[in-house]
């Protein structure tokens, strides 16, 4: 997996946001976040949960929810053990919800931040038929509601360490929209458990020049290793 | 008045069965006091985690101290899942109560406020949802369209437990820009809180830091644990113990042998 | 980004018909903003007291600004009643919700989080809930036996406008313990504040003084006004211009005559 | 009107609270309560709104009602422009609301306190027929509430320039505790527009000696003077 590739298609996810705010264990998000920062000319405001430098909250723990629901949060990123083709993401455990056969740490702040944030791209580097399934055990929060369900926010994209999907809001599934270098169709196929759209032309997710990596490397460095000490190392950068 | 404490003293004040309210890892936890009280040997907490807990949840668990967990999550962040917790939900050994975060964040909003109850967006279609039941979907009654909406009960935490860097002469608590342990130490009806020190000063004299200030009127009692939240951090203080932690992810789920000396 | 603007430019954001946020007479009120902004001849405004009002909203009235008044109190504290108030609503010329200041706080942290409504304790059997066709009373759905409460609609307001000691280089504001103001900000669609002035630093480059700050993501543009909150006091900086005050409340009803050349 | 009589008979009505709190316009509260936590030794706590010495909520405006519904003040005060014999205070206007002939300020948080403050202490200098009524114009809060209604506050006394009248909660009604100096049964009969229930042997309201004047006085100096500073002269302290 090449961590630059990743940070360089979510960074084009991000595009030209607002204010993109990024969660707890998210080195890949963040660096993204301050790629599509600079792309902004600083314009954009990067919100970076568990950072000094990159967080203006003063107001508690609570302030993140709050300002999405302020409509103040354009883009945020969530992820899950599973997510199926209906963009259901489960953060909370495996088998019977009574007695799990594996049970992980919680569903955080999902079943609200999903909701309420307009883009949400859901970022998962593992992509095998466990983690991309046809249905999720427990549903951590739905990709999808109902119309008279109040939903401002939602899924835009799927990102994974082999491609990248567009969520189709009518269709109610994904969309292959590139593969990352090394991958086809049909790996990405045979790595996954749902169905989704596929078109007929599959591009190749552009892997970043020696200057952008020289970039991305300058801002793991000056950033993301504030608040991950252990990631350039962990992913090569 | 806010009373000074010995660091059992401080924890006896926490009754078997008592909801305990508890911050999230970055906000200031307890764990020297969460030591003692296990040490202890309390029995039946209802901790609630506001909105995550980690280690100090965790530790409570493995001891056999918690009946019930409400929690968004708990977790050791990059060192993993929480061992104990883990295994005792499989097992169905606690009681667990999964929310999200903001639920837990509104519902002592409520408490802090008095009001019974709270409504919250988000949530509908969410499994967790699904398997509160002592939370409703009610019609928003302000709108002529069908428009459900979550409706929490209050959270009334009988005691607040946290550590922060410093109190004053008075009991006033450091809190800076950790406002969630304002609104924890509002919402429950005791507070007790570990320090790395106590000040000869009042915060108060101060305006620039009268903000960041928790008033003693919300403060029952407070005891010195110097490096008290080790081996988490402490903002400004100290970092977390990355060895330490990274040991307990993997070690044994008796944590009185692991930690409970180490201090 | 928050924009730097002249007084004039940052009133110009503030339309006809707007719904503007104003906070009391303690916290920091936008004198000379107003002033510049009843020159411009303003209409229809939605004046919010959060909670309460008093020189600021008087002169708007007077001045023929406002449509609607919503406030726990309009008052010029020591110095009496409002006499343009008075005099408007006395005569029915402004439609007059009144409200009580914990309603007002209730309905702005309803905004703050995104809720469509609130409950609120108190009030039952109150002549203001009786007068308040926007507010309901419901059983409480936690309760078994009869409890009625009040549930309140959220207030979202198009502005706030305060006034404030001093803004950084990035637009952060210091409202130190005012946190009413972040509250009006948090809830308002676009906050708009003047300032003493504006300090070559960060705030957040000095952690003691993160607390106190409300963050720039919440300040749309900020206006330099010396001595801005004139003749009421300002916090650390200047009291109230007793003299002026008392002349305001025993005078002329026409606060431009008195009031706009002043400064 | 003997300023120093009030203060000293409020003062004994607030006891040994833990937590009072005084609010706007309220020197006479504010300088009672501070007799009352000299008298407990300053383990009382009082929380006086507009003071920055005797004010520790850091919290903003909202605060005074969170920790009222918190249980966390067990006294505040109160007034009406109007009082009636049930305890209905008016605080807004005389008339018809829709065009009143006399308006005042407003509300302001007694529709509120009066209902979760255990104890309120109804306070108005001002003792005639127009102001204690028969029934108020307007109810800005009501003296008592059914049973069904969530009220665990209400009034406790009522302390005017003339007397001191004790709320009898049970009756509905208040009762003549003790008349001011110079006053007589008789005199408060006369300058109230309410029926009350009155004592056979009515009480006077103990004046303070030369001592406890000097103390209030140096009070009034150190503290109240703080947020009222004209009242030492107004009020011939």
């Amino acid at each position: 997996m090449d961590a630059a590739v990743l940070i360089d298609a979510i960074a084009r996810l991000i595009g030209d946001a607002g204010h993109v705010a990024t969660g707890a264990l998210s080195p890949i998000p963040m660096a993204a976040a301050m790629l599509a920062r600079r792309r902004s000319g600083g314009r954009m405001r990067v919100t970076v949960l568990g950072s000094r430098r990159n967080n203006r909250f003063t107001d508690g723990a609570q302030e993140l929810f709050d300002c999405a629901a302020q409509g103040r949060i354009d883009v945020f990123f969530l992820s899950g053990a599973q997510i199926d083709g209906e963009a259901n993401i489960n953060l909370l455990g495996l088998g019977d919800y009574a007695r799990p056969k594996v049970r992980f740490s919680g569903s955080f702040g999902a079943p609200y931040l999903y909701m309420l944030v307009p883009r949400v791209i859901l970022f998962r580097i593992e992509h095998d038929r466990r983690a991309l399934v046809p249905r999720v055990d427990f549903i951590s929060a739905p990709g999808w509601s109902e119309p008279h369900v109040y939903r401002p926010g939602g899924p835009v994209a799927l990102v994974t360490g082999r491609c990248v999907f567009d969520w189709r809001r009518d269709e109610r599934r994904f969309a292959l929209r590139s593969v990352h270098p090394g991958e086809t169709a049909a790996s990405i196929r045979d790595a996954t458990g749902f169905a989704y759209a596929e078109p007929d032309e599959v591009p190749t997710t552009p892997a970043p020049d020696a200057a952008l990596r020289a970039e991305i490397r300058d801002l793991v460095r000056h950033e993301v290793t504030e608040v991950y000490p252990r990631f350039a190392e962990e992913f090569a950068i | 008045m806010t009373e000074s404490l010995s660091l059992p003293d401080l924890v006896a004040r926490i009754p078997d069965g008592a909801m305990l309210v508890v911050p999230p890892e970055y906000s200031g936890v307890a764990v020297a006091a969460t030591r003692t009280l296990l040490r202890r040997g309390v029995r039946g907490l209802h901790v609630l985690a506001a909105p995550t807990s980690g280690i100090q949840t965790d530790m409570l668990i493995a001891a056999g101290c918690v009946a019930t967990v409400e929690a968004a999550a708990i977790t050791l962040g990059e060192f993993g899942t929480a061992p104990a917790f883990n295994a005792a939900v499989r097992a169905g050994t606690i009681r667990m109560l999964d929310s999200t975060c903001p639920a837990i964040h509104a519902a002592l909003n409520a408490a802090e406020k008095g009001l019974p109850f709270i409504p919250l967006r988000g949530l509908i279609g969410s499994d967790v949802l699904r398997h509160r039941a002592d939370w409703k979907v009610t019609q928003n009654p302000f709108a002529d369209a069908p428009d459900p909406i979550v409706l929490l009960p209050a959270l009334y935490p009988d005691i607040a437990l946290f550590h922060a860097a410093a109190a004053d002469r008075e009991g006033n608590v450091w809190i800076g820009r950790r406002r969630e342990l304002a609104v924890m130490a509002h919402a429950a009806r005791r507070t007790l809180v570990t320090v790395e020190r106590v000040l000869d000063t009042c915060f108060f004299d101060r305006e620039e830091l009268v903000a960041g200030a928790l008033p003693a009127l919300y403060v029952d009692a407070v005891a010195i644990a110097e490096r008290g939240a080790w081996p988490l951090g402490l903002d400004e203080e100290y970092a977390p113990a990355a060895p330490a932690l990274a040991r307990y992810a993997a070690g044994t789920l008796f944590p009185q042998n692991q930690l409970a000396g180490a201090a």
